[in-house]
C-alpha cells in the first residue's frame, strides 16, 4: 500500500512504543485493564447519549451507526491493518444475519435478553467460519484479483435464498423473520436496541484494539508490508491472511446479526452492494487501519444521507425527482470530494495537524 | 416455516445496487407532524388526521405504483378543499422505502414514534409491510387496507389493528382459474408466476380451479433476472394454448417481448397486479416499431384475460371513473390515469368511509371498531368482507379482457373465499358515487 | 438440441456483451490500473441520453446512438482529467472510492433528470423476432446479430488501433510503463484521457445495445450494474491485462451462464459468476491470459 | 564435525535456463563462508534453494545431518536459520522495534486467544519480546533509533536493523545477502568487526561482491560461475586460483547481482 500509512495505529491503538512502558504504571502494563477500563467509559458515555436524548428523531442514529461501527471496525483491520481488499463485505453481514435468525428460529426457546447475546456471538462465529472460507481463498489473491472476487461475493451471495433448494430455509427474496429483544421496563425498544447496538460496538472495538494492539496485529501490519520478509521471520502468511479474514468477518457478522435483530429480519435486500461501497468508503474516509476512523467514518457514512435529506427538506424542492435523488448526489459528490480533499482520511488529517500544531514530536 | 411474503410490486429490474443511501422521503401532504392541542388521539387535533405510509416511489416496485401514493393524496386534498371529514383535515404523509424492508421498518417506526401518525394507511407491498405488522400492533396503531393480495393481513387474533384491501390472491387466481378452465375446456395451460407467495398464492388459486391434468408446464421467475427467455422457450416447448401469469406488469411484459421473439402466441391471461393496460402499452412501446407492422405498445397487449375488482378507468359513464377522473384532473393532471391512479383514490375513498364513521372524535380503537362493523361496498364492485372476525378486503373480482387501453369487464362480477368454497356470480350492484364525492359519516 | 442451440446463440449474444464491458475496464485498468467502479453508471447515464433522444424527442436510432457513443467519450474524458487524475498515483483504494462516487453521482443525476420511477424501453435496432429455422424459430434475431457484429466490429478495430497504429503503440508503451514512455517522449498525460474516454465509448454502445432487448430496461437503478460486474467477472477470468483474454472470458461467461441458468437455476445468475471467477482463480491466481511472473526475491 | 548445513548436487533450472548446475557446498559452526562469483552466476538462487523459495530439481540439502524437504520459508526460523534480504525488506509503517520484534516471533509463546483477551499473559509476552529486541538493537548499537520509522534512517543504520531482525531469533546459521552494498568505507569496516564478534554464536553464510571484505572475515569461500562451483576453499586459495580471475575479468566493479 502507501506512504500514508505511516502510523496505521490510531488513537485506540497506540503504537508499540519503547519509552512510553512506565509513565502510567499498571494501566501501561496492562493492555486488558486499560483497554477495559476504555470501554466501560465508552459505554457509560454512550448509555448516558441513549438515555439522555428525549425524542426518536435525534436518537434513532445511534443504533445504525453502532453497527456500522462493528462491520466498519473489522473492515479496517483487514484493510489497513492485513493489507487485504474486501469490496464485498456486507456478504458477511449477511452471513451474520442468516445466522442469527436461523440459531433463533431453530435452536432458541427464549427471546429473552441473554438469549440474545448467545444469539449475536452465533452471529459472529457463523461469520467467522465463513469468513475462515474466504480467507483461505483471498489468500491466494491480489490486488484487484481479490478486490473482483469480493465483489462477486457480494453480489452473488445474496441470490443464494431465492435458490429453488433453499429458499424453503432460508426464505426466499423476502428473508427469515426474527423477533425483537425484550427491553426492561420503561424504556423504548428503539433504545433498548440502541444500548444493544452499543454495547456489542463497544465489545468489537475492544477485541480488535486487542488484536491491533498484540502480536497478532504487528504479524498483520508486517505481513502487508512485505511477505516475503515476513515469512523469513517465521510467520505464515497465509495463515495470518486468514485470521485477518476471520476476525474481520466476525465484526461484520455481529453487524449483521445487529441488523437483523433492528429491522426484525434477515432478508437479502438488506445487503446490496452499496452497504459494502458504504462501509469502505467509512473506512477509507477515516484512515485506513485507524479503530478510531471507522467510527468517524461510520459516523458520517450514517449521517451524511439523513443531513443532506434535512437540508433538502429545508430548501423545500417540489420537485419529487430532484428532492428524492438529492441524498444520493450530495453523498456521491461528498464521497469524491473528500477523497480528492483528504486523501489520507480523516485520521490523517489529524494526524497532519498534529504534526503541524507540535512539530517536536514524531508521532 | 411461516412464509409470507408475497411480492405484490412491479420488478421491473434487478435490485443490485439499491439506493440504499436514498432515504428520502416526501410528504405529500404538504408536511406538518403531528399536533397535540386537545387531541383525542395521536395524529388528531381539532381540525386535522395525520397519517402516514410507506411506498415504493423509488426502486424496482415503483413503475406504476408510484402513482399510488400520489392519487391518494390527491383525494385527500379533494376532501380537505370541502371541509375534510368530520372538520378535519386529512394529512397524508407517505414516505419511499424503495420496497426495501430494510427501509421499511426505519420508515415506519420514524412514522409512528417520531411524526406520531394517528395510522398506517395503504402501506405497499407483501416482503415489507410484513416486517411491521407486528410492531404496528404492539404499538396499537391502526394498519387500514395494506396494499397487497396477501392472506396474511387477515389474522385477527394475532393482528387486531390490521386490514387488507383488495382481492387476496388465491381468491383472484380461483376466479381466473374457474373462466380459463370452462373457456378452453381440453386446450393445454401452462403458468407463469413470480416465485414467491404473490405468485405461489395465485398458483394456489388456480389449482383449485384448473384440473392438474391440464397444466402442461409451470415456469417461476425471480425479479432480479430480467432474462425470461429460457423459461419462455420452456413454455413454448410445452405447446400449451393458454399461459396464466401472476407477474408484475414488468415481468408481464418481458413474458410479451420473449414470447413474440420466439414467435410464440398463446392466449395469456394476467392478474389485475400485472395487467394495467396503459402501464403495460408503456414498457412495450419502444419495441412495437420492430414487431411486425404494428404501430403502438397497446397493441401488443390486446386480447389479455384478466381481472379486477374496480370499474375501468376508461369507462367514462361510472359515476366513480367521473368523480376519479375530475379530481385527477385538478390534482394530479401529469400522471396518466390509468388502474394505479383509481387504486390510490379508492383506497383513499375507502379510508375516508372509515374515519367518518370512525365518530368526531376519532381514536385509534374507534377507527378500528368502525372497519370491523362493516364498510359500505364504495367504489367495488364487489363488497368487502370486513367484520369483527374477518380483516379480509374485497370479497371477488370480475374477469375481463384487454381492449385498446382499457379492460372490457365480461359477465358478472364474482366472489369465493380463499378455501374450497365455489366461486359464485355476485348479483349486486355497484353503488353510484356520491355526488359531492365524499363518504357521508354514519 | 435444438434448445442447446438456443442457449448457445443467447450465452454468445450476451457474452460479447459481456466482453465489450470486460474490454472497456481492461482498456482503463491499463491506463491508469484503475478498476472503474463508474463503468455502470456512465453507460448508464449515455443510455438515457440516447432513450430522451429516441423516445421523447424521436429521433433516428442512429444518431441517438452516436449522441450516447460521443457523450461517453466526452464523460470518459472528463472524468478522468477532473476526478481520475488527482488520484492516480495515490492508494489505489482511493481511486475506488473516487469511481463509487461518481457511479452515486450519476444514479442521482440521472435520477433527478429522468426519474426514478419509472423503466422505460428503449427500441431495438433490427427486427427482434428471431431467425426461423425450418417451422421453428430461433432465440436469436437480426438485432442480436447485429449486436454480436458491432462488437466484434470494435473488438477488431481496438485491435488494429493498438496492434497498427502508432497512437496504438504509444499507449501500450505508457500502458507497460508511464516513466520510460514519457522519457520516450509519449504524453503520457493525454494518453490515459484518451484510454478512459475510449472505454466510455465503448460502454455507451453497449449501452444502448443492450437497452434494445428483450431483457433490457433504461433505469438509473438496474441492469446496468449487473453489466458491470459481469463484465468485471469476465475482465478477470481473461487476466485484466490482456484485451483478448477479456473477449474470450466475456464469451465464456456468457455461455457458461445461460447453460447454467437453463439447466440448474434461473434465480441465482450471479451466483454462478462468482463460482465461475472463484475456480478460475484458484487455478490461476491472475486469470488465464496473463503471463505470471515469477516473485523475486 | 559434521556440517551445519549441507548442500549436495543441487541443479536448478528456470525454463531452459540452468541457474544452478550441480552445486555443492557446506558450512559447519562458527564458519564464515563467502559465496562469490561474478552477476548471473546463481549465487541468489541458491539463497533461494536454502530459504525453500525455489525447489531444486536434483540434489538434497541437509540441516544437522537431517535432510530438507519441501520447506516452507516460514519454516526457517524455527529451524535456526536467519535470512537477511538484498534489498532489506524491512517493513516501512513498523518502528524499528516493532521490526525487530517480528523477527523474534518464533520466541512468542502467548497463544492468539491471549491476543483476542488481551490476557496478562500476552502482555508479559510481549514485554520479552520488547526485551529481546532491545537486547539485539543495543548490542548492534542502534537501541536509541527503536522508535523510528525504518525509513527515517540511513542506509547504513537500516542494515543494521535488518540483521537485528535476523538475529534476535537466535539463528544456528545466517545467511547474508550483500550485506556490504551501498555502505561506506567505514561502515564496511565496522560491519567485518561484526562478524567477527557473531561468528563465536553464529555461522554465517555470505553472497558479497567486496571482494577486501571477503576476504578479510571468510573462513572459506565458494566461487560461482554460471551455475557452476568453479572454485572452493580459503581466501587464500581461491586469491590465486586462474579460473576465478578468469570469471571476474572487467567484472570486478560491478555492483549488483541478478
Amino acid at each position: 500500500m502507501a506512504d500514508e500509512l505511516e502510523s496505521p495505529a490510531g488513537a485506540l491503538i497506540a503504537p508499540t512504543s519503547a519509552s512510553s512502558t512506565d509513565r502510567f504504571g499498571v494501566l501501561s502494563r496492562s493492555t486488558l485493564l486499560r483497554h477495559t477500563l476504555a470501554a466501560l467509559v465508552g459505554f457509560g458515555v454512550l448509555w448516558l447519549l441513549i438515555t439522555s436524548f428525549s425524542d426518536y428523531r435525534n436518537s434513532s442514529w445511534i443504533a445504525p451507526i453502532a453497527f456500522t461501527v462493528c462491520a466498519a471496525a473489522g473492515l479496517t483491520v483487514l484493510v489497513g491493518l492485513s493489507g487485504q481488499i474486501s469490496l464485498g463485505h456486507g456478504a458477511f453481514m449477511l452471513v451474520g444475519a442468516y445466522t442469527l435468525a436461523l440459531v433463533q428460529e431453530h435452536w432458541t426457546t427464549s427471546h429473552g435478553n441473554l438469549a440474545m447475546i448467545g444469539l449475536l456471538a452465533a452471529a459472529a462465529a457463523g461469520a467467522a467460519l465463513f469468513g475462515a472460507l474466504v480467507g483461505v481463498a483471498a489468500a491466494r489473491l491480489r490486488g484487484p484479483y481479490l478486490a473482483g472476487a469480493t465483489l462477486a461475493l457480494a453480489l452473488g451471495l445474496p441470490t443464494l435464498p431465492s435458490y429453488e433448494k433453499l429458499s424453503g430455509k432460508l426464505g426466499g427474496n423476502a428473508g427469515l423473520f426474527v423477533s425483537s429483544p425484550n427491553p426492561p421496563n420503561g424504556m423504548d425498544l428503539y433504545r433498548w436496541q440502541s444500548v444493544i447496538c452499543c454495547a456489542s460496538a463497544v465489545v468489537v472495538l475492544w477485541v480488535l484494539a486487542n488484536v491491533s494492539r498484540s502480536r497478532v496485529g504487528r504479524s498483520f501490519r508486517a505481513v502487508r508490508d512485505d511477505e516475503i520478509a515476513a515469512s523469513l521471520c517465521g510467520l505464515s502468511v497465509p495463515r495470518v491472511q486468514v485470521l485477518a479474514f476471520v476476525l474481520s468477518a466476525a465484526g461484520a457478522g455481529v453487524a449483521g446479526g445487529l441488523l437483523a435483530m433492528i429491522d426484525l429480519t434477515a432478508g437479502p435486500q438488506a445487503f446490496p452492494l452499496s452497504l459494502s461501497f458504504g462501509l469502505l468508503a467509512a473506512v477509507v474516509f477515516g484512515g485506513l487501519g485507524s479503530l478510531a476512523g471507522a467510527i468517524y467514518g461510520s459516523i458520517l457514512i450514517t449521517l451524511l444521507p439523513l443531513w443532506s435529506q434535512d437540508i433538502t427538506d429545508a430548501l423545500s424542492v417540489h420537485s419529487h425527482k430532484v428532492s428524492s435523488n438529492m441524498p444520493l448526489m450530495v453523498y456521491g459528490i461528498v464521497l469524491t470530494v473528500a477523497m480528492l480533499a483528504v486523501p489520507n482520511g480523516i485520521q490523517g488529517l489529524l494526524r497532519s495537524l498534529r504534526l503541524t500544531l507540535a512539530p517536536g514530536r514524531r508521532r | 416455516m411461516k412464509r409470507m411474503h408475497v411480492r405484490v410490486a412491479l420488478g421491473a429490474v434487478g435490485v443490485l445496487l439499491a439506493t440504499a443511501a436514498c432515504g428520502g422521503s416526501s410528504s405529500g401532504g404538504g408536511g406538518g407532524g403531528g399536533g397535540s392541542g386537545g387531541a383525542s388521539a395521536p395524529g388528531v387535533t381539532s381540525d386535522s388526521v395525520t397519517i402516514g405510509s410507506t411506498q415504493p416511489l423509488t426502486g424496482p416496485a415503483a413503475p406504476g405504483y408510484s402513482e399510488i401514493a400520489p392519487a391518494s393524496d390527491a383525494y385527500f386534498k379533494y376532501i380537505n378543499s370541502q371541509g375534510g371529514i368530520n372538520g378535519r383535515k386529512i394529512i397524508y404523509k407517505y414516505v419511499d422505502d424503495g420496497y426495501n424492508p430494510t427501509q421499511t421498518v426505519a420508515q415506519t417506526r420514524k412514522l409512528i414514534t417520531q411524526d406520531k401518525v394517528f395510522g398506517i394507511f395503504n402501506a405497499l407491498g407483501t416482503p415489507t409491510h410484513e416486517k411491521v405488522v407486528d410492531f404496528l400492533n404492539q404499538q396499537k396503531v391502526p394498519d387500514l387496507f395494506v396494499a397487497s393480495g396477501c392472506l396474511c393481513w387477515d389474522n385477527v387474533s394475532a393482528h387486531p389493528y390490521t386490514f387488507g384491501w383488495q382481492v387476496d390472491y388465491t381468491v383472484e387466481g380461483k376466479i381466473l382459474g374457474k373462466y380459463i378452465a370452462q373457456k378452453f375446456a381440453g386446450k393445454k395451460i401452462a403458468y407463469f408466476y413470480q416465485n414467491d407467495d404473490f405468485g405461489q398464492d395465485g398458483v394456489k388459486g388456480l389449482d383449485m380451479e384448473i384440473p392438474k391434468n391440464m397444466v402442461v408446464s409451470r415456469q417461476a421467475y425471480d425479479v432480479t433476472n430480467t432474462d425470461v427467455s429460457d423459461q419462455v422457450s420452456k413454455l413454448q416447448a410445452s405447446h400449451a394454448d393458454v399461459v396464466v401469469s401472476f407477474s408484475v406488469p414488468a415481468f408481464t411484459a418481458l413474458l410479451k417481448l420473449n414470447m413474440l421473439k420466439v414467435n410464440y402466441n398463446p392466449q395469456l391471461a394476467v392478474s389485475n397486479v400485472g395487467s394495467d393496460p396503459i402501464t403495460l402499452s408503456g414498457l412495450l412501446e419502444a419495441f412495437a416499431k420492430q414487431a411486425k407492422a404494428t404501430v403502438n405498445g397497446g397493441d401488443l397487449i390486446q386480447g389479455i384475460i384478466t381481472d379486477g375488482y374496480l370499474s375501468s378507468p376508461a369507462d367514462p359513464s361510472n359515476s366513480w371513473i367521473q368523480l376519479f377522473q375530475k379530481i385527477h384532473d385538478q390534482y394530479i393532471p401529469k400522471l396518466p390515469f390509468d388502474g394505479n391512479v383509481e387504486y390510490g383514490m379508492a383506497a383513499a375513498y375507502t379510508f375516508a368511509q372509515a374515519l367518518a364513521a370512525a365518530g368526531d372524535n376519532p381514536t385509534r380503537d374507534s377507527l378500528v371498531k368502525a372497519v370491523e362493523s362493516g364498510l359500505p361496498q364504495g367504489p367495488g364492485l364487489v363488497p368487502f368482507r370486513f367484520s369483527a372476525d374477518s380483516h379480509a378486503g374485497f370479497t371477488g373480482a370480475q374477469v375481463g379482457v384487454i381492449k385498446g387501453t382499457a379492460i372490457k369487464l365480461l359477465g358478472s362480477p364474482q366472489t369465493t373465499d380463499d378455501g374450497g368454497g365455489a366461486v359464485q356470480d355476485f348479483s349486486g350492484t355497484q353503488p353510484q358515487a356520491p355526488s359531492n364525492g365524499i363518504p357521508s359519516s354514519g | 438440441m435444438f434448445r442447446f442451440l438456443n442457449l448457445t446463440l443467447n450465452g454468445l449474444t450476451n457474452g460479447m456483451i459481456y466482453a465489450a464491458v470486460a474490454l472497456a475496464l481492461v482498456m482503463i485498468w491499463r491506463a491508469t490500473r484503475i478498476v472503474n467502479f463508474a463503468q455502470g453508471g456512465m453507460l448508464m447515464f449515455t443510455t438515457f441520453i440516447a432513450w430522451d433522444l429516441a423516445q421523447v424527442h424521436h429521433a433516428n436510432y442512429w444518431v441517438a446512438l452516436v449522441v450516447a457513443v460521443v457523450a461517453g467519450i466526452l464523460i470518459g474524458g472528463v472524468a478522468e482529467r477532473v476526478l481520475v487524475r488527482p488520484v492516480e498515483n495515490g492508494p489505489p483504494l482511493n481511486a475506488v472510492i473516487v469511481t463509487l462516487g461518481l457511479l452515486i453521482f450519476l444514479q442521482a443525476l440521472a435520477g433527478m433528470i429522468w426519474g426514478n420511477s419509472q423503466a422505460h424501453s428503449y427500441p431495438p435496432a433490427f427486427r427482434f423476432i428471431g431467425y426461423k429455422v425450418g417451422d421453428r424459430t430461433l432465440r436469436f434475431s437480426p438485432n442480436d446479430l447485429f449486436i454480436v457484429l458491432s462488437v466484434l466490429v470494435v473488438v477488431i478495430a481496438l485491435y488494429v488501433l493498438f496492434q497498427r497504429t502508432s497512437l496504438g503503440l504509444q499507449m501500450r508503451a505508457t500502458a507497460f510503463n508511464p516513466e520510460v514512455a514519457g522519457l520516450l517522449g509519449v504524453r503520457v498525460g493525454r494518453l490515459l484521457t484518451l484510454g478512459w474516454a475510449l472505454a466510455a465509448g465503448l460502454g455507451a454502445l453497449v449501452g444502448v445495445l443492450v437497452a434494445g432487448t428483450s431483457s433490457g430496461y433504461v433505469t438509473p437503478v438496474g441492469p446496468f450494474d449487473a453489466l458491470l460486474i459481469y463484465g468485471f467477472t469476465a475482465a478477470v477470468i481473461g487476466g485484466l491485462d490482456s484485451p483478448g483474454g477479456a473477449v474470450v472470458g466475456g464469451v465464456v461467461l456468457g455461455l457458461i451462464l445461460s447453460y447454467a441458468d437453463s439447466y440448474i437455476s434461473n434465480f441465482i445468475q450471479t451466483m454462478y459468476a462468482l463460482v465461475v471467477l472463484i475456480a478460475v482463480l484458484m487455478i490461476r491466481p491472475k486469470g488465464i491470459f496473463s503471463r505470471t511472473s515469477e516473485r523475486r526475491v | 564435525m559434521s556440517a551445519l548445513l549441507e548442500v549436495q548436487d543441487v541443479t536448478v533450472r528456470f525454463g531452459g535456463l540452468t541457474a544452478l548446475d550441480n552445486v555443492s557446498a557446506d558450512i559447519t559452526d562458527g564458519e564464515v563462508v563467502g559465496i562469490i562469483g561474478p552477476n548471473g552466476a546463481g549465487k541468489t538462487t541458491l539463497f533461494n534453494v536454502i530459504c525453500g523459495f525455489n525447489r531444486p530439481d536434483t540434489g538434497t540439502l541437509r540441516w544437522q545431518g537431517n535432510a530438507l524437504q519441501r520447506h516452507q520459508p516460514r519454516q526457517l526460523a524455527g529451524l535456526g536459520i536467519a535470512r537477511t534480504l538484498q534489498g532489506l525488506g524491512l517493513f516501512p509503517h513498523l518502528s524499528v522495534l516493532e521490526n525487530v520484534m517480528v523477527g523474534a516471533t518464533k520466541h512468542a509463546r502467548a497463544w492468539i486467544g491471549s491476543a483476542l483477551l488481551a490476557l496478562p499473559r500476552g502482555d508479559r509476552d510481549e514485554q520479552q519480546l520488547r526485551k529481546r529486541a532491545l537486547e539485539v538493537l543495543s548490542e548492534l548499537d542502534v537501541a536509541d533509533i527503536a522508535d523510528r520509522l525504518p525509513g527515517q534512517l540511513p542506509y547504513g543504520v537500516q542494515k543494521r536493523v535488518a540483521l537485528a531482525r535476523a538475529l534476535v531469533a537466535d539463528p544456528k546459521l545466517l545467511l547474508l545477502d550483500e550485506p556490504a552494498s551501498g555502505l561506506s568505507n567505514d561502515e564496511m569496516r565496522e560491519l567485518a568487526d561484526l562478524l567477527r564478534v557473531l561468528k563465536k554464536d553464529v555461522s554465517v553464510l555470505l553472497v558479497e561482491h567486496h571482494m577486501d571484505l571477503v576476504m578479510d572475515v571468510c573462513d572459506r569461500i565458494v566461487v560461482l560461475d554460471f551455475g557452476r562451483v568453479i572454485a572452493a576453499g580459503t581466501p587464500a586459495e581461491v586469491r590465486d586460483d586462474p579460473r576465478v580471475l578468469e570469471a571476474y575479468l572487467g567484472e570486478e566493479v560491478t555492483d549488483a547481482d541478478g
